[in-house]
Parts: C-alpha cells; structure tokens; sequence
C-alpha cells in the first residue's frame, strides 16, 4: 500500500507528546526515495498513454500517492518544530547536550532562527522609551508573593542578585530568594520552591 | 508619596487625559479577551506602553525607598502584577501569530494599507520572519528533495485558521439587541444580549462587539 | 485559564481591612488608597489585604456576607430553585479560599462558614453539570447562564464549549451532502442495508 | 476534528482508516491494491478496502474510479444499536474515530441518516465526558472512548484536578517546565537502562 511507512513516521510522533524524539533521518529519507520511484513510474506511463489510454488513471493514482507522502511529511516536520519552540520557551536559548543531539543540523538551524526571532522582537518591546526589551519567558504564573523558599537542585554556581547580591547556589542549599529573579532557574529545574 | 504620574496624555493630538488607573483597566480587559478570542485583536500597544512607561517611573521611585520599607513592598507587588499581564497578553498574541501566521498576514497586508492594522510593527516583522524561517525550514528539509511536481510551499492549504465558530463566554457591558445566532437548519435565531447578562454562543457574531467593548470574555 | 489566574481577576476585588499601622495614602496605579489609621477600617485591593496579612500588619474584616445566617439562606435558595441564584459577588469563591484560607481568626464560626460555602459550591457545581448535559441534548448551539461566577465558568471550559464546537462541526460536515444533493454521481454510492430510521 | 487542516496528523490518522470500495474501471499496475490478487493490473468490478484518502481522491474524479461502500459500522444494524443506548458502545472496539471517520463517510450518505447518528450518539455520550471528568475511577466504569472524546474527558479531568487542586491548596508553586521535567525523567530512564 501507498504511503505507509510516512503513517509509522507520524505514529511515533504522536507516541510521546511530551517530549521530542530523535529526527528520523532514515525513515525520511525511504519515504523522499518512495516519492521518486513513483514519479518516475508516473513519467514512463505517462509517455505511454497514447498506447494505452487505461494507463492515465494509475498515473493519477501514484500522483495522489505523493500528495499524500508530501502531506504527511510536512505534517511530521510541523509537529516537531511546535516541539522545538516549546524547548525554547522551555530550556531558554541554549540547549543542554543530550536535547540538543535530538534535532537535526536543520533542525538546530531552525531553532536558532527562531531564537533569534524571539529575541529580536523581545529586545523590540517598550524600546521607545527606554527599556531594553521585556523577557516573556518570565512572569508566567500570576504573582502571590515577592519572595519564595527555594531548595537548589544542583551544583549552580554564582548567582548575581539585581541588588548586587552574590550568592553560591550549590545542590542542596537552601535560599530565600525573590521571586523575580529565581523564575527560570525554576522553570530549568535548578530550583525547586518549597511551599 | 505620589508615585504615580497621575494623568497621561495618550498620545499629543489627543486632547482627553486618561488616568493610569483606566489604562491598566483597559489592558487587563485587552488581556482577558485576547486570552479567551480564537482570533486574534487588534493590538493595544497604547496600552502597553503607558503601563511600561508607568512601571518605569515607579521603579525609579521604589528604588529610592529604604529596601524593606512597606509601601516600597507593596508598589513592587502590583507592579509585579502588571507586568504578568502584559507578558501573559503579549505571550498569548505571539502564539496565536505563530499559529495563524498564513492567514494574518494575508489579512494584515490589507489591514496595513488601510491604517486599521491588528498587528504592532514589531510583531508584524516578527511573523513575516516566522513564516519565512517557516518556509525555508520545510523547503530544505523535504520540499527540495522532492520530485520537481511536488516541490512547491502551497500556503493556501498550509495555513491554519482560528476557529471563528468556536463557543465562548461572553458577559454584556450593555444592551445589544438583534445578535443573529446562525442555525443550520436555516432558521436564524435573533437573540437580545441584555446589560449584565452571560452567555455561551459562537464567537463569529460577536466578534465586533468584543473588539469595541460592547461585551467582555469570560 | 488557570484557576489562579481567574483567582489574579478576582484579587482586585476590593475588601476591607483594619491596619495596626498608620501611614498616609498610598498612591497605586490601580487607585489610591488610605490614608491608613491603627484600628480604623480601610479599603484595598484583596491581593493587598492578603499582603497586608501575611506580614502580620492588619486584620481582616469578613465580607458582609460571610456569615452564617445570610450563606444558610443562600443554600437554601440555591437548593429550591431550580436556576442559578445571584451569589454574593462575582469571586464569592475567591474571597472565601483567601479570607478562610489566611485569615479565618478573623472571621467569626470560620469553620462552619467554609463548610457552607463548599456546600453552595458543590450543590451549584452538580447543577452546573446537569445543565451542561442539558443544554447538550436540548441542542448544544447556545446557552445562557446568569449569575454563575467566574471560577464556575472556568470549570465548564474546555469541555462544554469544545463539545459545543465538536457538535457543530460533526453537523456542518456530516451534513454537506444532505444540504446541497449533489453534482456529484451518487449512484456510485451502494445504498445496502439503508435503514428505516428518519 | 477541530483541526482538520492540512497539517494535522489527526486528521491524517483518520484519513487513513480503510473503506470499503468497489473498482468502477480497469487500473493497470495496481493489482497490488488488492491482496488477495495476484494479477498486475487490478481489474474493474473488485472490492477492496483501501484508506479513505486514496478513496476520496479516487472517487473524486471524472468519472469516479471507484463504489464507495458504508464501513458495517455506519450500517443499519450498528446505527441502530447507536440510536438505542450510545453509552452502551464500546468506541475503542467500535472506531477509534468515530465521528471524524463518520464526518468523511456521511458525506457520501444521501438519507443523512449517518450523520444524524454521529449527532445523537455525541450528545447521548456527552454525560460520559461530563462523568469522566468528574473522578478518574469512574473513567474505568464507563465504555471506551473514541480518541477524541479521550481527549475531551482527559482536558476536563485536567480543570477538574486543577480546580480541586485551587480548593485545597494555598499558594500555586512554581514548577519546572513541562518538557524540561519529561526530558530529564527520560534521561534518568534511558541512564538506569545502560
């Protein structure tokens, strides 16, 4: 049957919502060659359809073959940068090693200019008076207090605090911290706030 | 202590003087609507950028206050609290521009060239450069690899449209007579949104009475 | 939305409180307040009065209708009529988790009013259920649902409007063909087994 | 179903469900099409299940190619069944995309009588959703769901822990990201793995 090994493709996609699979250039790449075959089937009948006119229907039937491989293609690559721009919001514009290896080189391409988007229009924000830009990766949760208890999850290092504050976050070390300020460690999974 | 500039003018040909108190009630409303619309709004940037001028001016002061001085507290605390709003309204926006960013531009090219944009210019360049990351992405990782026939970035069937049909909840901030509910049996359904009263309904007939206020999305 | 962010709406509410300090006004963006007196009640915004309280700087003073003869009342309408009746305010559940929740020594038979409040709130919410089932099987095009509170609407999202959305849609789709008899060869189709239903 | 767009592997899944359809015309080199032949070319007049998305493309054209048939589940005996008691049915065994599956074939079904099956078997199983969303012991009780309707009862379990999850609680806590704490709990998985 047509255009079966892309539904396998777009199965495994749907397996794990939650977290991004390694791309899968091998199986790409068996359903770009699929596409090739059936097109060069399709420009052989088609020169042949003078002799047998039955043959301009198998012709149209292999073409919406590769609509379909073409569909289902662009359909895995779009539920995969949905993932990527979540790992940006996420994990922030660096990416760690091991979800960093899950991207293609395109991919990682991809993501870097959408960083880069981001970035541009965020820096953009409250500009015309004197502001350099507005973080919206931050302030995610309605505000309940200015400071929380944080216990830090691990070997962080310095922290510079806005008020010139330094402070040594090390794994297990506990902090009173403002709230303002400790959201992305949070958010990175390097604190943990104690309720 | 006053540490508000108590009345802006919003913008120099505009006579009428707003308070900041009216500003962050119209932008906490822009935020709610635009967090419960399926399409997206006009922007607000007035809005916004009164309130980041407004937050601006108030840190300075707060920093001139003894640091576990009460009021200094309290100021920081709403001012935390307007900034998760103006994140969470720009935030909110950014998505809905990513997702339909086929159809918006498509509309706003329009919308630009007759002064009524929905997008700020900011965010107007940020989807153009979207959907061109967009394109080149898909076009290097499969479209070029394709047979020559099949090559092409067909926008028309790529794009995504909010669903204007979609149910919301709606509270009137007055009476609006004679909104049209479409039933498709034919028989349209003509129902009076009395002042105070709440409703579920489609969003498509009252998409113009949420974007000039007559109703607010609960 | 999140419940705390219809409880962030709901914070602006405003509630009064008795201060242990004085100070003069304090000038928000959000509106003035005070000038605050030592044991004079005053209003703030709710997020303030729950700031206020956490540093130990006032007392609240309970909402007028928190309080057992008036929420009994409530309960006794809310369980007659077969509607929503109108509740005390539009966040009367925000109000009661953050008053009962931070300040219940200042408000008089605190337990047994957070017992009635979550009866209002249970007896409402099952009725919130059967008339979303209703409104469904009625059909599921348009509803209206006065008096029901923010936190109350919230908790019918998504499913009711999605369903809502899923209906109509199933209808215009499933539907195309019904309302514009083709152009399309629909003796192509085989007709076996048509049923008797209408 | 709401997204049915170009993009949505949703719908690519549902489109790929088989139907039921018979060959109106000769097709030279398909034979394949149909397994139980052995021929080269697949002849007119066979019936073969093929997915809907060959189906509709094949039925769209001048003349169509192919019959389509109803899939048994869309027939008399399953509607009336439907029509009966909806909440009796199991969706897992019945069709994992009932109504989206239904939607494409209702099209084709000149009496709407599928359509108005898809209508009263969603509104008769909505209780389900509402009762599904209520506590999740009794989502065990209740018959199988289709993917969808999975998806609509598990986004109301959602508000539903959410909202009890307000009542109970104090201050809502920060927490690490979603696909952060995924991430990391599959790496941890994968490390215990080697």
């Amino acid at each position: 049957m047509f255009a079966e090994k892309v539904i396998e493709l777009l199965k495994e996609a749907e397996r794990n919502p939650v977290t991004i699979d390694p791309f899968n250039d091998d199986k790409i790449r068996q359903i770009l060659e699929e596409m090739q075959t059936l097109f060069r089937m399709n420009m052989n009948d088609a020169n042949a359809t003078t002799e047998n006119k039955s043959l301009w229907t198998t012709v149209q039937v292999r073409h919406s073959a590769l609509e379909r491989n073409k569909r289902c293609l662009l359909a895995y690559l779009y539920s995969r940068m949905a993932k990527i721009k979540t790992l940006r919001w996420e994990f922030g514009a660096i990416l760690p090693a091991d979800v960093r290896e899950l991207l293609s080189d395109d991919e990682y391409e991809w993501f870097t200019k959408y960083s880069m988007n981001l970035a541009s229009y965020m820096r953009s924000l409250g500009q015309d008076i004197g502001y350099n830009g507005i973080d919206l990766t931050e302030n995610l949760k309605p505000p309940k207090s200015l400071y929380i208890e944080v216990l830090c999850m691990a070997d962080y290092g310095k922290l510079e605090l806005e008020d010139g504050d330094v402070i040594l976050l090390k794994k297990n070390s506990r902090h009173f911290l403002p709230t303002s300020e400790c959201q992305t460690l949070i958010r990175q999974g390097i604190l943990k706030q104690i309720s | 202590m006053d540490l508000t500039d108590d009345n802006i003018a919003l913008s120099e040909d505009e006579e009428e003087e707003i308070t900041a108190e009216v500003v962050l009630k119209t932008l906490q409303s822009a935020w709610q609507n635009e967090r419960l619309a399926p399409e997206i709004l006009p922007h607000r940037n007035d809005m916004v950028e009164c309130m980041l001028g407004q937050i601006q001016h108030m840190e300075r002061n707060i920093n001139k206050l003894p640091k576990t001085d009460l009021r200094a507290t309290i100021h920081k605390m709403e001012l935390s609290r307007i900034k998760f709003i103006i994140c969470n309204y720009l935030k909110t926006r950014l998505s809905k521009i990513e997702k339909y960013c086929i159809p918006i531009l498509n509309e706003e090219r329009q919308r630009v060239e007759s002064g009524t944009n929905f997008l700020t210019p900011m965010e107007y360049k940020y989807a153009q450069e979207y959907l061109l990351n967009m394109e080149n992405h898909m076009k290097t990782v499969v479209l070029d690899k394709m047979p020559g026939n099949m090559q092409m970035f067909e926008s028309n069937k790529m794009a995504e449209h909010p669903n204007m049909q979609s149910h919301v909840f709606l509270k009137a901030n007055e009476t609006i007579n004679g909104v049209v509910l479409e039933d498709l049996a034919g028989e349209d359904e003509e129902i009076d949104l009395e002042e105070g009263s709440q409703h579920i309904l489609q969003y498509k007939p009252i998409a113009d009475l949420v974007k000039n206020g007559k109703v607010q999305l609960i | 939305m999140d419940p705390y962010e219809v409880e962030f709406i709901g914070e602006n509410r405003i509630i009064s409180v008795i201060p242990n300090f004085s100070y003069d006004k304090i000038y928000l963006i959000c509106g003035e307040f005070g000038p605050f007196r030592a044991g004079l009640p005053i209003n703030v915004p709710l997020w303030l009065a729950m700031m206020l309280k956490q540093k130990q700087k006032c007392r609240i003073v309970p909402p007028d209708w928190m309080e057992l003869d008036t929420l009994e009342n409530i309960k006794e309408e809310e369980k007659r009529s077969r509607f929503f009746t109108k509740m005390p305010n539009e966040h009367y559940m925000v109000e009661a988790k953050l008053i009962l929740g931070a300040a219940s020594e200042d408000v008089p038979n605190a337990a047994e009013i957070k017992t009635i409040i979550k009866d209002i709130w249970d007896i409402r919410m099952s009725k919130l259920r059967t008339s979303m089932d209703a409104l469904m099987k009625s059909g599921g095009g348009y509803g209206r649902l006065d008096h029901l509170t923010m936190m109350e609407i919230n908790s019918a999202k998504p499913l009711l409007p999605s369903a809502m959305d899923y209906l109509l849609q199933i209808q215009k789709k499933a539907q195309q063909r019904v309302q514009q008899p083709s152009a399309l060869n629909t003796s192509t189709f085989s007709q076996s087994g048509s049923s008797q239903n209408t | 179903m709401e997204n049915s767009g170009y993009l949505s592997i949703s719908d690519i899944l549902v489109t790929n469900e088989k139907i039921p359809c018979k060959f109106l015309h000769d097709l030279p080199k398909m034979g394949f099409l149909d397994p139980s032949a052995s021929e080269d070319d697949l002849k007119a007049g066979t019936n073969v299940e093929i997915p809907l998305w060959l189906a509709e493309s094949l039925h769209s054209r001048r003349p169509p190619l192919v019959a389509v048939d109803l899939p048994k589940i869309y027939k008399d005996s399953y509607r009336e069944i439907l029509n009966a008691d909806a909440c009796t049915v199991d969706m897992h065994k019945l069709s994992q995309y009932f109504y989206e599956f239904g939607c494409y074939i209702a099209k084709h079904d000149i009496k709407g009588e599928v359509s108005n099956t898809l209508i009263n078997t969603f509104r008769q199983r909505f209780r389900m959703l509402l009762s599904a969303s209520v506590s999740t012991d009794s989502v065990g009780a209740i018959q199988p769901l289709s993917v969808s309707e999975r998806l609509q009862a598990a986004a109301a379990a959602n508000t539903e822990k959410a909202l009890s999850e307000w009542l109970q609680r104090g201050d809502s806590i920060l927490t690490t990201a979603n696909m952060v704490a995924n991430h990391r709990k599959r790496k941890r998985a994968e490390m215990e793995m080697h």
